[in-house]
């Protein structure tokens, strides 16, 4: 047991700091919004040349064309982090895309997509859900009919995040209709100016639109955008779904918000009396407490564990469990300690973090329910991480 | 002895919600909650039409003389579709103003409605306050109810001493999660009171069980949806209401939910009987419910899957309704507690 | 909605309360132990010839012969808890047997067993449950075999309650093994002193042997023990399992056990401070209130549904699945308040009530499991309660 | 950075657990439960052949050197194995006798063995209290542990200062539901401290860690029981692991439990390497592990249906060892009460 870092690496942590410090005033500000701004472009190719984004990308497609390395990429972030500089760009087409052009993909594909994808210039969206296949992701029924060199797509895809603002998708599509679920299914790119596209937002419970239905009607796109080939598309999106899995329920995330909520019942008061003076506040915010702590203690194992290269187990099975239900339980005690003020939102002299833990409460219980609901999560907890019987196959009614 | 509702109560609750299911149809819910003034005074003018404003004035008084079991039917039919009334403020005011004959006959004319500043009775926050002096009110109150339109306003001065003034002009909408109630800051600039009622622990008692009442309905209509929702969504070949998982998140709905009825009940007719456990028990049922209706609103959610998230099936109407209930008249906390101390557990 | 009598059960009360007053001297004391205590009969035998056991039981087959009358049977309930009389005896003979005989039997057994079984004389226990058939009860394979006008019985039950004083079992065996699960089941009756019957006490988590374990070889017993006719046990036995189900949670027991909870926390003190004078503590304690009153409440309902008969419907299914819980957690808290001292046992100068917050924390978890899981209790919600799909057949393996 | 155990600490774990496989199996556990002299001694031996009395001792005073990671590593094993054990006192001990090395050369050549009186530093009932007067103690404490047989006793006074006294013979056995481990009211009239150690907040803090793994532990052996016998019992016509219901009861407990693990470890380290939120983590990993353990002490009953309920399997003897655990050393709320005011979170 050793929390602390090698020389080495506290090494490359001061040499990251004096980079951010050196350089942080060419970086994008609350002014420069949106995705193709020329700033946060700029500053994205600064971050890739001094290796603090696409680190592990090959030099070839635009990359830094670094070792990969947790630790390092660790410091990055909580050097970001501390420094409060604003990080390098994030996004679908970054962390899903391309690692599965760079594992799967033609070398045209990766001359032709990695390095506008990283750089900023091309954005992408993600088309797996629909609205009829939900936790039963392979049930998809988007059809793509060949037609010489390309497939014609009809269907509909559901939380597409940024579809609007995307230049390009990677999709989903049923090619083969005969075949068993799994086996029918092609994993395809294609730009989202073809005709016959259209984008609807979906308004959500929070009262924005954090997501899009898209709608293919006779889409023709060419053969030349299928990843692999056809028909394996279950088995490209698989490796990169089980990455998105991973990215919910991140602890250090949930520790941040939790001492949000220790600010909040220390500088609150009720009739006179602070809100953390309040023994049954106070009790279920230190139940929390121990809760978060446990969390990101877990992390830490699992951090660990990737460094050695061994599988994480249970301790990596239960994050996104146990990480969204923290996250809406640290909003839920938010909500009550404030009261009535508690059910205060958008705008206005009383309301609180502008909202955020209304927001959160709701979006919270979106990513429960997102990327496998716990129901889910708890059937894959107990068949993988206990090795406990598949439900078993039904009679044919 | 019977606990059961009389058929004169299930005929009131049946036909209040014939006319909900049109006035308060989602369709409609949706428009007034993006401020379509048509739609409000639809089902505004449905309701008066019902005769809900006369319903628990005396019959010498003008009203029908109803009680406080028949408002919380009236209450949960309204929360069942999460329908905006002025129905449980004029209940409270009528109940509140038994010692008040002339205001109790423009309530059960439809002249006097009333809004309800009460909100610091149970959490003075940020500066709020009403106190009163030389007979006349100053302060302000937070997430005052049913302002708008509003005749008269039911005041509570930080002595918890209730009072009524005429309309106040100085008020400023505050927006929360629920779109289709509207709350207000309210600023009082020496009003003078025209009704001072005393009536004890039981008013906030007869707010906090309305309330529950209110939960009631709209917990309800939220595992009715999950239970529709399983019975018709496909999923890995079969609908997700043959998964044992999803049928024992509907029966652990249920059989939370169901006993938070009878308890509604009890404490109804206990306060109209006069019973002095009725308090206590309103004090235990708002806390029943309002902990059984957080429990429902994230499951019948999760039982929706990603559709339950959207705006899409209109779930989160209420999601929502039943998340501002828990917080108003007072946590589930505060009303335990209110419910020991009229117990005399505290020290 | 009317919480009072009508003045005709108010008559009816008082002379209830009379009956008992006048006889009180007559009824067993502490002294009084065992099954067949003559003072206990006897006491049994008054209380039927007035009218306060066996009620409904017909005057032929030794009853009171009263008409059915659930507020009755309810006041006389409650007087004797009142006035701290002892009650008529209870058992599984009179409450499951008695009314099976009476819808099923032939003349001939109910005149053999009625009288004695109600008198106190002849002493019953039941044989339904076996080591493999828990939840799934009728998946029982106690085996009995034609020969001649006699079956000769194999196998063993568990859960059987009075069987070392048992002068009879009433006893579901499996005649027709190749018929379907529920359709080769028989209901049977026999002596408990037919030679290849053995009893051991089955030990469990309280310490004491609450139950038995019956062991059959060989036993030879008349077929004139059938109720009803063969194969149809799982009928016969359905109508009273339900009856059973039904009684597992009264609401009444749970409020005095509330109630005991209340004053144990006024009159204990720890570190100077009074228990319920702590925050975390009372809360807990008007929550379980919260519950008590629901469940109280819920009670009332179905009453009121039984007099008007009508089905209870959700408020009927619950009770078993919240009561029990409900009863635990009154435990539980009772146990977290007395904090170290709540985990003495047996006894001791330091023990409270007789150490009967921990037998019940522990007992009460044994109803929560016995007489249907809390996981076959949300199936029967679901399904019943709420209309929802049953299990799904299976595939052949 | 490494987040994970040695090798020599998994080592030293595994070992333990084959020692503890043979002389506390079950069968063993139930004789020492009965009272069996024999079945207790040979536990004993076995267990001080491992050397676990010298384990925390620093090398120089002639012990093992090892740390909190360890002692709750064995800790963790003992209470998987529902094992009685002096090693949680005596490592207290060790702990806490930093500056006294004759009695740190007594405790590693197994010489001196501890007893402890410390319930009152959390709670005090029952006219309980110990007190220093003159230099002499007196009063009495309820549940002291590892009384029989200790040649020394750690005492709490009403001050929560501690102090090292030799055996106290004025003693009465307290019987709780745990048949495995003795507890003791301990009298003292005079009694003169050899020693009196300053310890701080971390005595309660080590206290409070090693009792939560040991809850850990045991509440791990009741998952494993509980998926064990789900996949081998059969009902309706297959196994009953196969039944979601339980898969998810059983997901739910590994869920709930598995943080902890990491989260004592935390602790542990943080206490070894002096971290000043080491004691913060100490009582939030009891508190954490209390509440998990509870849920898992009646979830895995409840997967294992009736016979859970019975003594066949011995499940009871892991609940009572959790259900023990939560409320010694303090309750989960106390632990976090603590935590609050290692924080400065209290008024």
């Amino acid at each position: 047991m050793k929390l602390d870092l090698d020389p080495e690496y506290e090494a490359f942590r001061a040499e990251v700091s004096d980079t951010l410090a050196k350089n942080r005033h060419l970086a994008p500000t609350s002014e420069d919004k949106g995705y193709k701004n020329a700033r946060r472009i700029a500053w994205q190719k600064l971050l890739i040349e001094h290796g603090l984004a696409a680190r592990t990308i090959p030099k070839a497609y635009g990359g830094y064309g670094g070792e990969p390395d947790i630790l390092k990429a660790r410091i990055i972030a909580e050097e970001f982090a501390r420094t409060r500089t604003p990080g390098p760009m994030a996004g679908q087409g970054i962390s899903m895309l391309v690692p599965t052009l760079l594992e799967l993909g033609t070398e045209a594909q990766k001359q032709a997509y990695i390095r506008p994808t990283i750089e900023g210039e091309m954005i992408w969206c993600q088309g797996y859900s629909e609205p009829g296949a939900g936790s039963d992701l392979a049930a998809l029924r988007t059809s793509a009919v060949e037609d010489g060199d390309h497939y014609v797509i009809n269907g509909s895809k559901i939380w597409t995040s940024t579809a609007k603002q995307a230049d390009m998708i990677f999709c989903l599509v049923r090619t083969d209709p005969a075949a068993k679920k799994h086996e029918g299914i092609t994993y395809i790119t294609f730009p989202m100016s073809t005709p016959g596209i259209e984008v609807r937002p979906l308004v959500d419970m929070t009262g924005s639109a954090n997501f899009n239905e898209v709608f293919f009607t006779n889409v023709r796109v060419p053969k030349s955008g299928v990843i692999a080939k056809p028909n394996v598309g279950w088995q490209v999106a698989n490796a990169t779904l089980t990455h998105e899995r991973g990215m919910l329920g991140d602890p250090n995330a949930t520790k941040a918000r939790f001492l949000e909520l220790v600010t909040l019942m220390k500088d609150e008061s009720v009739n006179g009396q602070r809100l953390i003076d309040n023994p049954l506040l106070r009790d279920r915010l230190m139940k929390l407490q121990s809760e978060v702590y446990a969390m990101q203690a877990n992390g830490l194992r699992i951090t660990t564990s990737r460094l050695k290269g061994e599988p994480a187990g249970l301790a990596g099975l239960i994050v996104k469990l146990n990480g969204c239900d923290l996250n809406h339980e640290i909003a839920r005690l938010a909500i009550d300690a404030l009261g009535e003020l508690g059910i205060l939102y958008e705008d206005g002299e009383h309301l609180r973090a502008d909202g955020s833990w209304q927001w959160r409460y709701m979006y919270d219980l979106g990513l429960i329910i997102g990327g496998g609901t716990a129901q889910i999560q708890k059937n894959i907890i107990a068949e993988r991480g206990l090795d406990m019987p598949r439900e078993p196959k039904l009679a044919k009614a | 002895m019977e606990f059961a509702l009389s058929e004169d109560q299930r005929l009131l609750q049946d036909s209040l919600k014939g006319v909900l299911a049109g006035a308060a149809s989602l369709d409609q819910i949706r428009k007034i909650a993006v401020g379509d003034a048509e739609a409000s005074s639809a089902l505004e003018t449905a309701l008066a039409d019902f005769g809900l404003a006369s319903l628990l004035v005396p019959e010498d008084a003008g009203g029908l003389g109803l009680g406080l079991l028949d408002a919380c039917l009236v209450q949960e039919a309204l929360g069942y579709h999460i329908a905006p009334s002025g129905f449980l403020v004029g209940a409270l005011a009528a109940t509140a103003l038994g010692s008040y004959p002339d205001l109790l006959n423009l309530i059960a004319a439809g002249e006097a409605r009333f809004g309800l500043a009460a909100t610091e009775m149970t959490s003075r926050r940020d500066g709020a306050g009403v106190s009163l002096a030389k007979g006349k009110l100053s302060g302000k109150s937070l997430l005052a109810m049913n302002v708008e339109g509003a005749t008269h306003l039911l005041v509570a001065d930080n002595d918890a001493h209730l009072h009524v003034v005429e309309a106040i002009k100085d008020v400023v909408q505050m927006r929360t999660i629920d779109k289709t109630r509207a709350f207000h800051e309210v600023k009082f600039a020496g009003s003078k009171p025209v009704a001072s009622p005393e009536t004890g622990d039981r008013f906030l008692a007869v707010a906090r069980l309305l309330i529950a009442a209110d939960t009631l309905g709209a917990a309800q209509a939220m595992i009715d949806r999950a239970v529709a929702y399983a019975a018709e969504r496909q999923q890995f070949g079969r609908v997700i209401g043959s998964f044992q998982a999803v049928k024992h998140m509907c029966a652990e709905m249920a059989a939370k939910l169901e006993p938070g009825r009878a308890l509604i009940w009890h404490a109804a007719h206990a306060l109209d009987i006069g019973d002095p456990e009725g308090p206590v028990m309103a004090n235990l049922a708002k806390s029943y419910v309002a902990e059984a209706g957080t429990f429902i609103a994230r499951t019948s959610t999760e039982v929706h899957g990603g559709m339950g998230f959207t705006d899409l099936v209109g779930l989160h109407y209420w999601y929502k309704r039943i998340g501002v209930n828990r917080q108003l008249f007072g946590s589930p906390e505060q009303a335990r507690e209110t419910a020991a101390e009229l117990q005399g557990l505290l020290a």
